[in-house]
């Protein structure tokens, strides 16, 4: 269905609920995180839902997902539950990754999300690598590998690109282009701003799409990932987007204007599939708020279910340092 | 000038104003790294030096710790006297090729025709609930490599005037700074204007047992030491500062005078830099000892998010004081 | 079958066999490097194995050590058993930050949920006047890095049956090839068809004093065991062959037995695997010493490039003897 | 003199000469390595003199040379003296590093020469850095960075690329593409084997040239610094060119054919270019046997000044692995 996509209200209605849920669950992060239930580093991928949303819709259960450190939104979009994720966070037992890895490293071998990671740049050489096991083992299965413009600018970038070109890797390449890494405009650290650009250095096929419309992300996955299960080799999606809050948790943000900010804001992902649906009637007032009231109902029992999350023994520490055989 | 207040300010504030101080002292200086501008710093300890100084002299990189340090390396040789800043020790992995095999290098393969005076700082440690891949303690493992000086400054005071030392350094120096010290506070003694960075530094004299340490296990060992006076035992203090070279002379002494010694590193223990001071003491001080050499360091794992779990990874000034007791007052 | 003759070859062909067993053996298994393929590898290891397996189980990669690296960390994550070739270890530091911060972090970080069943094999060690940045030994520094399996084939069996048993490992292991041990030769015990990565083994029993040593410096070790046993020294040797994990029961053993101990190890001294050992044994075997410990070690230098010079860096079978001597015939 | 190039007999003469200097010196490398008097690794520069000569050609005394492990033509064509690289290579102290750098390590603070580097792609962000220092400190220096193009696959050169590119440095970057990393032939390498492509992605001016012919480097390397000079930033030239014998000394050399070399050889710049000068009477038979027999007696030259050469006392092993000043 190359490209085509037919919008009707259950699909629109579905990517609203999707980046609701996603918006909602980090609304309810920062309460914590004030409330010191959730320490740490704390990245918001508020503004930035319709990416992992969008490129959900074209995954698989066969295939694999490496985020980043900023990963929250590609946790609830591959379909982990925000309890576990909650419990993570909280750094309980019943966490996904056992409270080990917190908001920064979400793991879960079930839906082969293979962790946030937070060194910039340094999932794209795994991505390669599970991308190559698929090859072999899983065949048509893609590695979905998502990173921040940031990370072009690492060499493991470069390697990575070149390597999954050289040997045609079902990868699909993500830049979520927020423009800023911190709070280092994207002027100041690439000399070609345009990040797909960089694909075609290695020859290898790239777009750039409006990254604040999961539809337009939704088509331009499902094409790049028809494109690798045919075999063609790895796909670049440079996604032009915005994040709406500090870094972190801690960020003066003097690096860039509320004018900025603003004028991003008016192209809110969420806000707009929500008036769009609604004015289309493609859903009713009663709809929205269904939804949202289940999101809420979500969002509450992933909270009461980290609250009642246990903590690991500390006994526990080295458990896992070494593993006593590969899991299955 | 008749001894004015002492001054109070935090490690971040130290560390900013050793910066200002050196880009105000000598043109050749610049600082260069991920967000050492706009930013401020990802601990906010270049805060303002932008305004200050301008985008030629505060240089904002793209994230590319390699080029980062070896363009560093090359300014160095060029004749400039760069301030590095690699965000944090985890990420400084990734500038490795750079560190070892040309700035450790390249003055004694040359011959001595150049030399690398270069700086790089990084912040170090764990304590935050930063989990596995911000939490490293490093210093004791870049220890190993000759060529380089490795400085751990623990106190306001190292933090304040180390760098100017290290800008005097022909060597390439690494600075690593502890992430929980940043907001910690202390004096400055007025009549001090400068440090050296080749001594260890006694902190708490004390007759029973040497605690040897640094960095952020500085704090936790002089609590440990207060601790111990309230219990007779007199616990000696010594600050290591540099650890690369280390200080042999101000280990050995105290070391030969307490006859009992305890090393506390945040570094993983195989192979850390308390492994070399115990192995230096067993080579060269064995008569001297009265008891065995007791090593406090990080938890072989890679540093878990969860408070207790990190809290139980890391040294602990009861962990200290249960060694003291046990070398002092053996059963 | 009734015992045939003990079987002769290089520890260079005992790499190949091992590699050539295991893809024969296990069809997940494949070989990825720079040069392993048409080159032969560059130290000619994987001669002739593209032309048997094919260019899908060889696998020639661009000059890229990190993605080299991360994809065999990749791989293995994802069912694979990938040989991975860093052609030297010096190389390898470009490929730190994924050796660190994915593969040996993530099975803890992820709770347990994934493993990392990579083998890394890297060529070591001086010796052929390659100069300073093709003659680092960083297989003890890599022993500092929890999560790791670190191996050190000293021996032609070592070399052909420790690849097999690293395979079996579920975590990722670096096993380091001495570049001068490669066209040693050595005999293969036909009753002998794998070995264990857990134990340091003694290579000569001795009553007098323990030298405890690994990879080229155990050849060396050897030669200075005979040369004492001239001279009335009964020297034990133990070949460590698992930096990471240590084998403390087989060290302490040996060094309660001979109560002095001397670490041979072509690492730079300070921070090396035998300052760990030393730490250790002044931890735990305090006691039962009767002479300070000795650490034979590389000098604390670029290796350099004249053969006299790089000589005078490198661990010597002199040095063992005269420290040999020196501990148990003190003057 | 943008692109213009006055080629009389005198340049001519002199382009062979420095080639001629290069495959000569080497010729004698080769016994003596042979003659176990040089030891280590020996990588020849045999049919790739012009890059170096041409290039050199374009540099003044105030700009620097970061090299590779392949470094001999470089340092000749730089201007160091037979007599210390051959010292250097015999491993004496008289040696243009003392004898601790051997073949692949050679420095030279006077004309510099900032070392032969055996990391592949390790000089790349060293010049940058340089050429950060020079524009500063040295304004219209320019850092000469040579490497293979095997460099290309490593991180840190897009690291490089992408930094110079952004502060407008410096640097003439000089890619000595010979086809082959090794064993490894650039089509498995690299995913768009047009190495000079790569300075696209960076906004960089690059351009390929035939680096069989000293002439068209130079004339190249002179527009290349030109611009450099007028402060444009980098610039990147790609020179074609090959290695007629192995790597390293030992080198089956299976991964090509003895056609492939045989063609390359036709178009041997040494021979083409006393060919041509003999046929265009711009150079004498005299004049040949004249330049030959000068070659010969330098090289003996220093074959004699590197015998007579002393050893660095052990006792120095130490020194400068610390350094007591900054030379000036
Ligand atoms: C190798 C490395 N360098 C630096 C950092 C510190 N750091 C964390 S996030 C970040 C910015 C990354 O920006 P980008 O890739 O655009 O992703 P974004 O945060 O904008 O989503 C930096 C510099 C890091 N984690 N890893
Ligand atoms: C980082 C690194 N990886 C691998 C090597 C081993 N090695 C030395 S030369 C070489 C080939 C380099 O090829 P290229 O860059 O094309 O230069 P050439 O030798 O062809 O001049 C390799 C792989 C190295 N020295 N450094
Ligand atoms: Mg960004
Ligand atoms: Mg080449």
């Amino acid at each position: 269905m190359s490209g085509k996509l037919k919008l009707d209200s259950r699909l629109g209605q579905h990517l609203l609920r999707e980046m609701l849920r996603i918006r909602r669950f980090e609304a309810k992060c920062v309460e914590l995180y004030q409330a010191q239930k959730i320490r740490g580093f704390l990245h918001l991928y508020d503004g930035e839902e319709a990416i992992a949303v969008g490129v959900m819709q074209a995954l698989e259960a066969r295939d694999a997902v490496v985020a980043t450190y900023r990963d929250h939104g590609h946790a609830i979009a591959r379909g982990i539950g925000m309890g576990p994720i909650m419990a993570e966070m909280f750094g309980k037992l019943e966490g996904c990754s056992r409270g080990r890895g917190g908001s920064m490293h979400l793991f879960d071998r079930a839906t082969r999300l293979l962790g946030g990671n937070a060194i910039v740049g340094g999932g794209l050489p795994l991505a390669v690598g599970t991308a190559l096991a698929d090859s072999q083992l899983r065949p048509g299965a893609v590695t979905a590998c998502f990173f921040g413009e940031g990370a072009a600018g690492e060499g493991e970038f470069h390697e990575s690109m070149n390597l999954a070109a050289l040997w045609r890797l079902p990868v699909l390449f993500v830049c979520e282009n927020n423009l800023y890494a911190m709070g280092v405009p994207l002027e100041i650290a690439e000399a070609d701003t345009d990040i797909f650009h960089k694909a075609q250095a290695y020859r290898m096929p790239g777009e750039q799409v409006d990254g604040m419309n999961p539809v337009t992300v939704e088509v331009a996955a499902r094409r790049a990932v028809e494109s690798i299960r045919a075999g063609n080799g790895p796909y670049f999606l440079e996604c032009r987007t915005y994040r709406f809050r500090a870094h972190s948790m801690f960020d003066a943000q003097q690096y860039r204007t509320k004018e900025e900010i603003g004028r991003w804001k008016e192209r809110d992902p969420v806000a707009r599939m929500q008036a769009w649906l609604l004015e289309s009637h493609m859903m009713t007032g009663e709809e929205l708020a269904a939804i949202e009231a289940a999101i809420d109902a979500e969002v509450e029992a992933a909270v009461a279910f980290a609250e009642a999350g246990t903590w690991e023994d500390a006994a526990e520490l080295e458990r896992f340092v070494r593993m006593d055989e590969v899991p299955q | 000038m008749n001894d004015p207040a002492p001054l109070r300010m935090t490690y971040r504030e130290a560390c900013k104003q050793a910066i200002r101080d050196a880009l105000i002292r000598d043109p050749r200086c610049f600082v260069m790294g991920e967000d050492v501008g706009r930013y401020g710093g990802c601990y906010a300890v270049t805060k303002g030096l932008l305004d200050e100084f301008g985008p030629e002299r505060i240089r904002d990189t793209p994230l590319a710790e390699s080029v980062i340090a070896g363009a560093g390396i090359g300014a160095a040789i060029g004749g400039l006297r760069p301030i590095v800043e690699i965000m944090t020790c985890n990420f400084s992995l990734l500038a490795l090729d750079q560190i070892m095999n040309n700035a450790a290098t390249i003055p004694h393969m040359s011959g001595g025709q150049f030399a690398v005076p270069l700086v790089i700082r990084m912040a170090t440690g764990g304590g935050r609930q930063l989990a596995a891949q911000h939490s490293h303690s490093l210093e004791g493992w870049y220890a190993h490599i000759p060529g380089l000086t490795v400085l751990a400054p623990g106190t306001v005071e190292d933090a304040r005037y180390m760098l100017a030392a290290a800008l005097e350094d022909p060597n390439p120096v690494l600075i690593f700074e502890h992430i929980v010290l940043y907001n910690a506070e202390g004096e400055l003694d007025p009549a001090v204007a400068a440090v050296d960075i080749r001594s260890a530094r006694v902190r708490r004299p004390g007759r029973d047992v040497s605690i040897l340490t640094y960095g952020n296990s500085l704090p936790k060992s002089l609590a440990a030491a207060e601790q111990l006076a309230g219990e007779g035992i007199d616990a000696e203090v010594v600050d290591l500062r540099v650890l690369r070279p280390l200080d042999n002379a101000t280990i050995f002494a105290s070391v030969a005078r307490t006859r009992r010694c305890i090393i506390v590193d945040e570094g993983w223990k195989s192979g850390s830099i308390s492994a070399e001071i115990s192995a230096r003491l067993a080579e060269d001080l064995f008569f001297e000892l009265d008891a065995p050499i007791r090593r406090i360091c990080t938890r072989e794992v890679p540093i878990p998010y969860a408070a207790h779990m990190e809290e139980a990874a890391l040294p602990s000034t009861a962990q200290i004081v249960a060694a003291a007791r046990e070398l002092v007052r053996p059963q």
